[in-house]
């Protein structure tokens, strides 16, 4: 229906045109097809200059304002090629004769990252990369030399995923700063990163991370050959590639986690998962996944296993609200009264008097409204969207109840399925949850529990039938791996966790050899 | 094939949209019935369904108007007058919530049979409301009454009769299920425990009955109601009622008093009591033995007795057991005598331990069972005195 | 071969599991007790003596032809032309068992919850997430039985623990009241409905990914699915009684409705009814499977999903068509159907194992 | 009824021929066919009153001399 119907090469074909042309022996020509293939842009700097003892050899250095660091090129560029040559060593003497690339990138260039290029496309990219390019008169190359450094909104606290104990900082928008935070905590030799380039026209610069010997070769190989599969103008965000290489498209629970934390990646890849990172986006993608994980937080590590425990039970009890809270709701007091107590029943039905709505329609319209109102302060500033939430919750509820348009127990009702949905650490499978309850309170209406029973049903067939990069969706759960339920529905403390799960690292399982913790002898014999 | 089957998803739920809500019913299209009342008038029947006015009820507002109301409709069978109600009522009688189904004298006289198979068979009816008899008057006078304390008369009915057989005994408590395997059992006929109005039943109606103290009317529970299968044919009085629950081992507490040897009273409060009743075969012939142990506290002393001493307490205790013995003894010959039927369910006892004897006996059990020697073994434990030991009444010198 | 999936042999065990509980418990105690009473808990324990007897035949079979499914090895035995009857026969005879079981479904949730719902919706929402079952493979199907089990397990455990205080153990005597006929007569419904219906699994032995370890995955499944059964049988008798259990449709319903915990945890019937739901839809989606799996290997098509949509309408079609009251169908249930099932659960698996034996000898005699 | 019926007979045409024609699996083609065939005669039967005959009559016929006999062996 919405497939691309002329998946040729038709519109690809005419943008890479320029990527195998060599460059010009004659720098005004170079210099002029840069300038007409960017359209003469105001942000390219090309700064002439003529070096040599004699100054004999024209040459101009090429950058993007903004995009390059423009002291370090002064610094380690212009000045080594403007005055160092000049006062140099005579034995190093630049002349004609020699092949003054060599000469330059062994004895002047005071930069750590150099390539040659000699055609246009990867010199353009290199450019607006951020990389300063050095052309030569007389020569049909030219240098691209490491140069980025642009303006970084550095490494700041996560504002979408918080925690009270735990590392704070978060990913920012350059990947190369994102690898670097993940190195940062794992120094192992065997956490490899491979580096692709997607994206027709924007480019973007995707590293695939994970411990070699950890993870199951195959599933890097799998990521691969999705990753190469993509052919796309653009990726603005990891959000592209996630929907370009998920599993399945037709399901609305996410078959590849997101986060910013590189603790979380980091713990992640010591389990033997695949981090995709997106240069230009904090999201960092992880595969594969299963939907447990969508129920583990990173403070659940951080904390004891008791209180993690707990905490995670708390969090099934309150997706289990979230989804079928309504639901349950207008299955019993439309179709079950019978399940009521007597007293609670008489108290409901005076809540109900006068109020126009079936309860189904009541549940539709607090809930739809709740969710604008979510919506709503999400995008506003927040000092504004606390007021709206006040006024929503507030005066909103309230009055639609004093009003009889709605009964208090439906107020209720919703707003603990709300609050429920936020206890989830991950928010898009709060979103699922949230979409899952409308067609729960649908089946509720009309089956009552049987309609809900049903719809249970059939969200755990789907489940069961999900997988992420080749593995169960449902594990450890269906298939059931007695030793992975360590880390399921209960966190076992820390000495008993000692394998990977077996489903995602197929081998190397083995984590951890230490024993629990013994009371010291006492030996003062009180 | 992916898009074929989300297609078919959402072909299913909009079927289900458009097709569903069959059995929907809004909180506030209901008559929620809390008592049903069910009276023999000529050849039908005559239903009074109690009905709570929820706004009435649940705390807030309350205010003029009462806080149940009483539908009644006359039909051939109980079906028939529960729907002919739809033409007073603008709801439709909800019956889950049935607290209390109180059946007339006349009706029970004529048998119940009938008024039970419609509550059994419905599949909205539970079984977890309690049946009586109303005690010479007709069942819809004790659904009429209003009450204090529990604004619905009928829910009152329920926590009285549940309180009343928790801590006094004499009545007992007796649920759909009860009542018809009693029904059906060879050895064993039910028994019901009786519902009257004391004061005037006029006032009883208005609210004026909750405005003052104490109420001008009010219902009492007296009495068990003896059937033989479905038939009443007779009363237990109160005393007759804790006897029958000793028998059927379901005392939870009670209080009873004994006659101190010189002279006043002390009475006792049963804590925990247990019932064996074991039968046996003599020659053919069946005895039963009924074997109580029970705990009771001191609760009360208005007697010169030295509870100190533990000869005492056994005292006590050899009276206490006399006493129950004697009237557990006295209910047993009445009710041989008089009613000649087997309420205590020895026929259930002997078919037990012994059913090939009991396939000959069952033929004329209830000619057998008036002249089955029955012994009574009582025997109390007395662990507590209450807050104090000997009664200050022992240092009151007059 | 339509399928190319393998279960562990723990999911085969929770699917026999499932299957043997399927809806023996919710009619199966009143089945029962109507012939042997008190005594209906001896009858249990017979029907699990024969069925894990059974179960043992049943490998037996299965480990002739440890590649092909029943209908397949049924073929191999018996010849081209027999075999094919006999197949359809045997596929006859699980598209019956699934008719059946869905017209249960529907008259359990229509007249103990929705009566005025039409049952045939209430069905045809049934069938709906059988077929998205059966389309997504047994593989899917094994899995969601293993998701499903701790949750009929742990509602099992509630409703037992919670009724235990109720528990009359006079009401299991007189033990042998009426002699042992009416408790065989009783055994053989017991037999009958969880045992013998899983023969059907033979059809899917050989896409248990260790075959070696199948009797004994087979035989714990059993035994752990009887186990609640008979539990769920006493429990029964204990708490209402043998003629209450006999007079009810449904016992295990009218036992969920007892429960109550100082009078704020009661009258949630509704919720353990539902509960229930769940092993009968395991039990019609693994027929459904079977039935649709076994027609395509017999016509030798090139997978079985194409079959499922018409047989779900043949399905809905006939559901109103075998039970024209329900009468007529508690009849046909209790007192002809077990003969059915003993047909195949039984007698064809004998029949295969002599038919092999005396092919075998009759061959190597003239070889 | 009737047109719910054939509603739910087109709606499974057209989630399974397509596939089944794209492959040219002939032979299933025709299975699924007659099977959906044999549905739909038997719903327009029903929708419209015919008698069916009750397969579970059958099976009473075929298993009633056993049943009577183990009735009257095990009373």
């Amino acid at each position: 229906m919405f497939k691309n119907p002329s998946l040729g090469n038709s519109d690809s074909s005419k943008e890479p045109e320029q990527t195998k042309v060599p460059l010009t022996i004659n720098l005004q020509e170079n210099l002029q097809h840069i300038n007409n293939s960017l359209g003469n842009s105001s942000d390219i700097v090309i700064r002439e200059i003529q070096i040599g003892s004699e100054r004999q050899i024209k040459a101009a250095i090429i950058f993007t304002d903004g995009l390059a660091d423009s002291k370090s090129i002064q610094n380690f560029i212009m000045e080594s090629l403007m005055l160092n040559i000049a006062n140099a060593d005579p034995n190093h003497l630049i002349t004609s004769q020699e092949d003054i690339f060599q000469v330059l990138k062994d004895h002047f260039l005071t930069a750590g990252d150099i390539k040659d290029v000699t055609e246009w496309g990867p010199l353009l990219t290199s450019l607006l990369s951020g990389d300063a390019i050095l052309l030569l008169e007389g020569y049909s190359k030219g240098f691209s030399i490491g140069m980025r450094g642009w303006k970084d909104r550095g490494v700041t606290e996560t504002t979408t995923e918080t925690v009270i104990r735990g590392p704070k900082e978060g990913f920012t928008e350059s990947l190369r700063t994102n690898t670097a935070l993940i190195r940062r905590k794992i120094k192992d030799p065997n956490l490899w990163l491979e580096t692709k380039e997607i994206g027709r026209v924007t480019k973007t610069d995707v590293a695939i991370m994970y411990i070699k010997g950890i993870v199951s070769d195959d599933i890097v190989k799998e990521v691969h050959a999705r990753l190469d599969r993509i052919n796309i103008d653009g990726i603005l965000e990891s959000g592209y590639i996630e929907e370009l290489i998920h599993d399945e498209t037709y399901t609305p629970f996410p078959t590849i986690y997101h986060t910013e934390r590189p603790d979380i990646i980091a713990a992640d890849l010591l389990e033997g998962k695949v981090a995709i990172l997106v240069d230009g986006t904090p999201m960092v993608l992880v595969v594969p996944i299963v939907l447990i994980s969508f129920f583990q937080a990173a403070e659940d590590y951080y904390q004891r296993a008791d209180i993690s425990t707990l905490i995670r039970i708390l969090r099934f009890i309150s997706v289990f609200i979230s989804l079928l809270g309504p639901a349950l709701y207008i299955a019993i007091t439309t179709f079950h009264q019978e399940m009521l107590p007597t007293q609670l029943l008489i108290n409901l039905a005076a809540q109900r008097e006068g109020v126009p709505f079936p309860a189904f329609i009541e549940a539709l319209m607090m809930e739809v409204s709740f969710e604008i109102l979510r919506e709503a302060s999400l995008r506003l500033p927040k000092a504004i969207a606390q007021s709206i939430s006040i006024v929503g919750t507030l005066v909103i509820g309230s009055a639609a109840v004093e009003a009889g348009f709605i009964s208090a127990a439906m107020v209720i009702v919703v707003a603990i399925t709300a609050i429920s949905s936020f206890v989830l650490p991950a928010y898009n499978m709060a979103m699922t949850i949230r979409m899952l309850r409308f067609l729960m309170m649908g089946l509720a209406a009309s089956f009552g529990l049987y309609g809900i029973i049903i719809g249970v049903i059939a969200i755990v067939l789907h489940l069961c039938s999900l997988r992420s990069f080749g593995v169960p969706y449902m594990s450890p759960l269906a298939p059931f791996i007695l030793e992975d339920q360590k880390d399921t529905l209960f966190r076992m403390p820390r000495w008993a966790m000692f394998s990977r799960p077996r489903m995602i690292s197929k081998n190397n399982i083995i984590r951890e050899q230490s024993t629990p913790p013994e009371k010291p002898q006492d030996n003062t014999g009180g | 094939m992916k898009r074929k089957g989300l297609l078919l998803c959402i072909f299913i739920i909009l079927l289900i949209f458009v097709t569903g809500c069959w059995n929907r019913r809004e909180l506030n299209d209901l008559a929620i019935a809390v008592g049903i009342a069910i009276d023999k008038s000529g050849n039908q029947y005559k239903v009074s369904a109690q009905v709570v006015e929820p706004g009435e009820v649940s705390g807030k507002k309350g205010g003029s108007v009462a806080p149940v109301t009483l539908y009644q409709a006359t039909g051939d069978t109980i079906l028939e007058a529960l729907r002919q109600m739809t033409t007073i009522s603008p709801r439709k009688i909800y019956l889950a919530h049935i607290r209390i189904l109180v059946l007339s004298e006349s009706l029970a006289r004529e048998g119940i049979r009938d008024s039970l198979d419609l509550m059994s068979r419905e599949p909205e009816t539970r079984n977890d409301y309690f049946i009586v008899v109303a005690k010479q008057a007709t069942a819809e006078d004790m659904l009429k009454i209003l009450t204090n304390l529990e604004k619905v008369p009928s829910i009152r009915l329920f926590s009285t009769l549940e309180t009343s057989a928790k801590q006094w005994a004499p009545t007992t408590t007796v649920n759909l299920d009860k009542l018809i395997s009693e029904l059906v059992s060879e050895g064993r006929h039910p028994v019901l425990t009786g519902l009257n109005v004391i004061g005037d039943k006029k006032i009883g109606e208005s609210k004026k009955n909750v405005e003052t103290v104490p109420s001008p009317a009010d219902m009492q529970y007296s009495g068990l109601a003896v059937f033989r299968k479905d038939k009443l044919i007779g009363w237990l009085s109160d005393e007759e009622g804790k006897a029958y629950n000793y028998i059927d081992n379901n005392i939870k507490s009670t209080v009873g008093h004994v006659n101190c040897p010189d002279g006043g009273k002390l009475s006792l409060k049963v804590i925990r009591s247990n019932t064996k009743v074991k039968g046996s075969l003599r020659d053919e012939h069946p005895r039963i033995t009924i074997e109580v142990q029970s705990e009771a506290n001191v609760g009360e002393v208005q007697c010169h007795l030295d509870l100190t001493k533990t000869e005492t307490i056994a005292e006590v205790e050899k009276l206490a057991d006399r006493k129950t013995e004697e009237f557990i003894e006295k209910t047993i010959k009445k009710v041989q005598q008089e009613y000649k039927i087997d309420i205590f369910g020895f026929g259930e006892v002997i078919r037990r331990s012994y059913p090939k004897a009991w396939k000959k006996l069952k033929k004329n059990w209830d000619q057998t069972f008036v002249n089955i020697p029955v012994n009574v073994k009582v025997t109390h434990k007395i662990p507590y005195l209450g807050k104090i030991s000997n009664s200050f009444l022992e240092d009151m010198k007059e | 071969m339509p399928e190319n999936v393998k279960i562990s042999i723990r999911q085969f065990t929770v699917l026999v599991m499932l299957i043997t509980i399927g809806d023996s418990i919710l009619v199966l105690p009143s089945i029962a007790a109507f012939e042997a009473k008190q005594d209906v808990w001896i009858s249990g324990l017979i029907g699990l003596a024969v069925g894990l007897l059974a179960v043992y035949i049943f490998s037996m079979v299965g480990k002739l032809y440890p590649h092909l499914t029943l209908v397949q090895s049924i073929q191999e035995i018996f010849g081209k032309w027999f075999g094919t009857f006999v197949s359809l026969m045997f596929l006859f005879y699980t598209f019956l068992s699934v008719v059946a079981h869905t017209r249960e479904t529907g008259d359990f949730v229509t007249s103990v919850m929705m009566q005025e719902t039409p049952t045939q919706a209430i069905q045809i929402l049934f069938v709906c997430i059988v077929i998205m079952a059966v389309r997504l493979g047994l593989e899917v199907i094994a899995r969601t039985g293993e998701i499903f089990l701790p949750w009929i397990i742990f509602f099992f455990l509630i409703l037992v623990i919670l009724l235990s205080p109720q528990a009359e153990f006079e009401k299991l005597q007189p033990i042998l009241e009426n002699g042992i006929k009416p408790v065989l007569h009783g055994s053989l419904s017991c037999i009958a409905f969880p045992f013998m219906e899983l023969v059907v699994f033979l059809m899917i032995f050989p896409y248990v990914n260790q075959p070696q370890q199948i009797r004994k995955g087979f035989l714990q499944g059993v035994l752990l699915g009887g186990i609640v059964l008979i539990i769920i049988i006493t429990v029964s008798i204990l708490v209402l009684g043998p003629d209450h259990t006999a007079r009810s449709m449904y016992p295990t319903y009218s036992l969920a409705r007892r429960v109550t915990v100082g009078r704020f945890f009661e009258r949630v019937e509704a919720m353990l009814a539902l509960m229930w739901t769940l092993t009968i839809f395991m039990k019609v989606t693994l027929y459904f499977y079977i039935f649709n799996l076994g027609l395509a290997q017999l016509l030798k098509l090139k997978g079985y999903r194409m079959l499922t949509l018409p047989v779900g309408l043949l399905l809905i079609v006939l559901t109103p068509v075998i039970s024209p009251s329900i009468t007529y169908f508690n009849k046909v249930i209790s007192k002809y159907w077990p003969y059915f099932d003993l047909t195949y659960g039984l007698l064809l698996p004998l029949l295969l194992l002599a038919v092999y034996f005396v092919r075998t000898k009759f061959k190597r005699s003239t070889n | 009824m009737l047109t719910g019926m054939l509603f739910i007979v087109a709606i499974i045409i057209a989630i399974e021929v397509p596939p089944l024609w794209r492959k040219k699996l002939k032979k299933e083609l025709w299975a699924f066919s007659l099977l959906l065939l044999f549905g739909t005669i038997l719903g327009l039967a029903q929708a419209l009153e015919f008698k069916i005959p009750n397969p579970l009559d059958w099976v009473i016929s075929v298993y009633k001399p056993v049943s009577d006999l183990m009735d009257v062996w095990l009373k």
